[in-house]
């Protein structure tokens, strides 16, 4: 019962051929290098967000690796620990700010149009910009490595003083540059807001709209509300460093715990915001391939929104060794629990939708499952990180690494290649190969547990977080990380031979690519989607949910 | 039934080789302080209600991938809605954690219990070493990394306590309550020592206060758990619990020494006698930033082998050592080092390396200019 | 699309896009309030051992004569102000109640006049409401002449109402250079030294 | 009024049954529940701090 929609011309006919039905005169779109620097349609500008988050996923894996190559033996190998600590802060930079969000922004770009019914987004030139200014953030922040005195060496959270007074003089460039890649995050915010709010196609009322769409404007709402309090706290580290404020300075009044509440303020918010879209991608995947509708699908919904509200009371959970009073640790703990159930208990949803369903185990659904089961074990991390007393023998060791990057590696990059396993016959037209994708899951989680799994007992035995070099009892444990790190940074290079194919050739794929239980809009559309879709935006029968 | 056991097996073998692994070195210490052993009960109950929640997910989810597969023909039935089932799995998780909040409120309460202590030490974070004070005893004195550079560069074998031995440990008493109170010179420290389990940040410009009570004698090794900086995985610490007699009978030894060197500072001192003790001074401290041989490494850390400004304009070189140089990663060593070690490591950079000033620095001379 | 459909929808576009802003604005300007509301939180509840700047009226309360508090006092010199700070004391017993006054010596030891200031720090936190400074040195900068040496002093009030099962209370008071503060004067000297360091 | 307060109270919960989710979009306008949730936040934020203070002793 997908909706009916005239038939659109492909892609290839739409770039060349005049619009079929249009009176405005429609130029011929600029060719090569100018096509995509000018690109106003949110597939190219989807795909553009995606291959710079690829891009950015390899030079932060790079980093990485260069930090596991250092910490593969006890003794200092291969780098100075100046440069270890500014192989750490970038990892973590860059992953965050550029390999996981552009890549939900990327996917949001492509797929809310075509869930929604929209024929774009709705500012075009807005969409293009905000793209373009990540590309100058993020060379702006490679460069400071070469800078004298090095890049940002004091982690990705950048405590003041560390920062401030006893930061490399590099920290201002690292400042403009996470300023550049915010604006771009809050123009893309109002821009899908806008969007979701008033481009729907008639007849599609909030409700009714898939997952995937109520996630990112959930995550649209938060970035809103969290990116200017990054902004602000980075301006006041500005001021710190180069007008003789003392914000965080406790000689001129000001105090350091002051900079980390204001940074968590923003942080914990953040990791929802890395997390929700890929409870959307997931919440999409799981009914398709289990030919069962969504268990829950309004707990799902209320959930997600209750969530948007309460990540903002939780954030003292990071700081539970900095020498809170009593009253504010037991308050976090609280909170922290309090917040922790209604978001892991999503979990039991995408188990219960699979119970007594008919499975099939194509690519999408491998990379949900493994998402799935990975993502609760940080969840359970998480639990035990909440009880405060237990904290202060967790916080700042690698139990924390492997908590956050449980949640952010099999999480939140395992729900976007499984998004992108999902889309890619919709974008390509073509099926990914089987073969590959097989070996690149099988290879991915392999290298993933064999990373994370050992930090779990490194952490619990005394390793603190950022360290150089370390005690000999931890040498087993950093053995297997570092060759589960390159296993799992190397498999990656499958996942690029698999696109460059994909988008080539293979197996045609039909408009309904992944079979009659995906009733999304986007099924409707042809695959490959044509350049533009929905421009007569089409009827839109309730489907029930 | 031949499932069954087969399963039973495995589950007997996977719970028999974890508790094996968590015996030695895979889980958190269960500590030697009052509390440690409470914080360990808290870490593995949460554990393990986890394991058990975790077993029944992956249960139920693994169950489903197996029997209900599209390639076996199962027909996807179609309930997509149950809120009971769902206010179940809400509300259990929800009391389960209910049920921690209290154990963990109350292990929260008892650390944070400021009863009177008897003995009150003074933990500074400075980069990259941590220096200890005896509050009311006139002992304080610097404990630093004692892990020799060579091992660290891989030129030697590693000692058995490689990157967790210091020069100078704290010596703590057994079965008395000891109050901390942790502050920093100069960026945000953490002191954590597991088996201990106390970890408090040391915060520049404010003072946090924690305390221990040690149950056990014995040797606890532990780092620094906030990054700090160049040289943060190696700031360790060392603390030596003894017996109360013990530690009564070292803590006099150490207030005879401190007075006794501070009655040494008016007799004439010999240029080797300054130089010897200065060396090593300058190893322990100065060497992690102007390097073993003083070539330092510019711009961060400055020179001071063939430094001319240095060797021309001593008053400029001790004003320096004194008071540090502000906004920069040179502490001032005002009062972390006393007149005569001060007067060492003086010497010591005034004639090491070619630098050989001829000049011997007293400590009578360090003594007045800091009374001044 | 119809032309006032499409005029709907770009009112709608618009409509959401200025209430975006708004938010935008709103929560930056939320961000800097935060600093004046973290500072007020403080020394409402004392956590942070954040103590007033401000004197405040001894309260004439008749002493708690069954407990004995100890208050510690105890001084730091932070990196790059040749001065030397110390206490006449190293620690009072008090009555909860009662009020006492201790001296400070601060002297200069450098060649040239400069600026200082000492943050006072109380510790435990719950404590730190229930100790009020009428005087105190840490309440502006102070200003020393080369070599100059003075005694400031330091008069506070412990509350009656101090919770019960606080036995110690540790000032830290941290001495910290004022860079801010160049008299015309001191600039001259404070270059010429710029350039030797 | 009083089916908005229930509504946010089972979105902090986690759970809500589809034919009250009907309901709720059918007729309920997006801002109330924006604002009845802050509100309920608030409360709820008041009520963890109370139970705080209390456990604090």
């Amino acid at each position: 019962m997908a909706p009916k929609v005239p038939p659109q011309p492909t892609l290839e006919q739409s770039s060349t051929a005049a619009e079929a039905g249009h009176g405005h005169a429609h130029h011929a779109p600029p060719k090569g290098i100018l096509r995509w620097l000018l690109t106003t349609n949110h597939k190219e500008i989807g795909t553009l967000y995606l291959i710079f988050s690829l891009t950015m996923f390899f030079i932060g894996g790079i980093f990485a690796l260069v930090v596991r190559l250092e910490l593969f033996q006890p003794g200092l190998q291969f780098v100075r620990p100046e440069f270890f600590n500014q192989m750490t802060t970038m990892h973590g930079l860059i992953m965050v700010f550029a390999a996981v969000m552009p890549a939900f922004t990327g996917l949001a770009n492509w797929m809310i149009p075509l869930q929604i019914g929209a024929p774009d987004m709705a500012l075009p030139r807005l969409n293009n910009f905000s793209f373009w200014l990540l590309p100058v953030a993020f060379c702006l922040l490679l460069s400071t490595l070469l800078m004298p005195g090095g890049g940002p060496n004091f982690g990705w959270t950048f405590y003041a003083p560390l920062s401030t007074t006893y930061a490399p003089p590099s920290t201002t460039f690292f400042i403009l540059s996470l300023h550049i890649a915010g604006i771009s995050s809050i123009l893309g915010a109002i821009n899908i807001i806008a969007t979701i709010l008033n481009m729907r196609a008639p007849g599609m009322r909030l409700m009714d709209m898939p997952l995937f769409v109520w996630t990112w404007l959930i995550t649209a709402f938060l970035l809103i509300a969290v990116m200017p309090v990054l902004a602000g706290v980075i301006t006041m580290m500005l001021m710190d460093i180069n007008f003789g404020t003392s914000f965080f300075n406790a000689a001129g009044g000001g105090d350091p715990v002051l900079f980390q509440h204001l940074f968590w303020f923003f942080g914990h918010p953040e990791v929802y915001i890395m997390i929700l879209p890929a409870f959307g991608i997931v919440s999409a995947i799981i009914p398709t391939f289990s030919r069962k509708r969504l268990f829950g699908y309004a707990s799902m919904v209320y959930a997600v929104a209750a969530i948007a509200i309460l990540s903002f009371v939780v954030w003292g959970h990071h700081m539970f060794a900095v020498g809170m009073p009593l009253v504010g640790q037991l308050f976090f703990m609280y909170a922290t629990m309090l917040i922790a159930v209604p978001t892991g208990v999503k979990v039991f949803n995408w188990v219960a939708t699979m119970f007594r369903g008919s499975i099939s185990f194509e690519p999408p659904m491998l990379f949900a499952l493994a998402f799935v089961v990975q993502f609760t074990i940080g969840g359970f991390s998480g639990l035990m990180l909440a009880i405060a007393p237990a904290d202060f023998q967790y916080h700042d060791t690698y139990f924390v690494v492997a908590h956050f990057h449980y949640v952010l590696v099999p999480g939140a990059i395992f729900a976007i290649l499984a998004g992108a396993y999902y889309w890619l016959p919709k974008w390509t037209g073509h099926y990914p190969n089987e073969r590959l994708s097989q070996w690149h899951f099988w290879l991915s989680v392999i290298g993933v547990n064999l990373t994370f799994f050992p930090m779990h007992f490194s952490g619990l035995a005394g390793m603190p977080r950022r360290i150089p070099d370390y005690a000999l009892q931890f040498a087993d444990f950093n053995l297997a990380s570092s060759l589960g790190a390159f296993i799992f940074g190397f498999s990656q290079l499958l996942f690029v031979a698999l696109i460059v194919l994909c988008v080539r050739g293979g197996k045609k794929a039909p408009a309904q690519a992944w079979g009659d239980y995906a009733t999304d809009l986007e099924w409707s559309v042809p695959s490959p989607a044509p350049l533009h879709t929905f421009e007569t935006p089409p009827t839109f029968e309730r489907p029930a949910h | 039934m031949r499932t069954l056991l087969v399963w039973l097996a495995g589950g007997l073998t996977l719970v028999g080789s974890s508790q094996v692994a968590l015996a030695n070195g895979w889980n958190m210490p269960v500590g030697v302080s009052t509390l440690s052993g409470e914080i360990y009960g808290l870490h593995m109950t949460i554990f393990w209600i986890c394991v058990v929640i975790g077993v029944v997910v992956f249960g139920v989810m693994f169950y489903s991938l197996f029997k209900f597969r599209h390639s076996r023909g199962a027909k996807a039935s179609n309930f997509h809605e149950n809120t009971t089932v769902e206010v179940i799995w809400t509300i259990v998780p929800l009391l389960i954690l209910v049920g921690m909040a209290v154990p963990a409120t109350a292990t929260l309460q008892k650390i944070y219990d400021p009863s009177e202590a008897e003995l009150d030490v003074m933990v500074t974070g400075q980069q990259w070493r941590w220096r200890y004070e005896y509050l009311g005893e006139d002992v304080s004195f610097i404990s630093n990394l004692a892990t020799p550079r060579a091992q660290i560069n891989g030129e030697e074998a590693r000692g058995e306590h490689y990157l967790l031995e210091v020069d100078e440990p704290l010596v703590l008493p057994v079965n008395r309550k000891v109050r901390f109170l942790f502050t920093s010179d100069d960026v945000m420290h953490a002191w954590w020592v597991p088996q201990l389990a106390v970890k408090q940040d040391a915060i520049p410009g404010f003072v946090n206060e924690n305390w221990v009570e040690i149950q056990e004698p014995g040797i606890y090794r532990g780092q620094c758990a906030e990054l700090c900086g160049v040289d943060h995985g190696f700031m360790p610490i060392v603390v030596h619990a003894v017996e109360e007699e013990e530690f009564d009978t070292w803590l006099a030894e150490r207030k005879e020494a401190a007075a006794e060197e501070a009655m040494g500072i008016d007799r004439e001192w010999e240029m080797d006698e300054l130089m010897e003790r200065g060396e090593g001074i300058y190893s322990s401290i100065c060497a992690s930033c102007h390097q073993p041989e003083g070539q330092g490494s510019p711009p961060a850390f400055p020179a001071l082998a063939g430094n001319e400004q240095l060797i021309s304009d001593k008053d400029w070189h001790v004003n320096k050592v004194i008071n540090g140089v502000s906004g920069s990663a040179m502490p001032s060593f005002r009062n972390t080092l006393n007149p005569v070690e001060l007067a060492s490591v003086l010497t010591y950079t005034r004639n090491a390396w070619g630098n050989d000033t001829g000049e011997v620095v007293q400590p009578a001379e360090i003594a007045e200019r800091l009374e001044e | 699309m119809s032309r006032n459909e499409s005029e709907v929808r770009e009112a709608g576009v618009r409509r959401t896009v200025w209430r975006t802003v708004a938010a935008l604005v709103g929560m930056f300007a939320f961000a800097f309030a935060l600093v004046p509301m973290y500072d007020a939180f403080c020394r409402l509840t004392g956590i942070n051992g954040k103590v007033d700047t401000t004197a405040q009226a001894i309260v004439n309360e008749e002493v708690d004569e069954s407990r004995m508090v100890t208050v510690q006092f105890i001084t730091r010199n932070g990196t790059g102000l040749p001065w030397r700070m110390e206490a006449e004391t190293r620690q009072v017993r008090l009555h909860p109640g009662q009020t006492s006054e201790i001296y400070f010596t601060f002297s200069n030891q450098s060649g040239a006049e400069s600026w200082g200031r000492a943050v006072p720090s109380v510790s435990p936190s719950k404590a730190t409401r229930h100790v009020r400074k009428t005087s105190c040195f840490c309440f502006e900068e102070q200003q020393l002449q080369a070599g100059e040496r003075i005694e400031l002093p330091l008069v506070f009030q412990l509350a009656r109402d101090l919770p019960p099962e606080v036995h110690t209370v540790t000032l830290v008071y941290t001495l910290y250079p004022v860079e801010g503060r160049h008299q015309p004067l001191q600039a001259e000297v404070q270059t010429k030294q710029g350039e030797e360091a | 009024m009083w089916e908005v307060v229930k509504s946010v109270l089972a979105a902090f919960l986690g759970v809500q049954r589809e034919q009250q989710r009907l309901k709720d979009f059918e007729k309920g306008n997006p801002v109330a529940f924006i604002a009845v949730g802050i509100v309920m936040g608030a409360v709820l934020v008041g009520l963890i701090v109370l139970v705080a203070s209390l456990a604090a002793g």
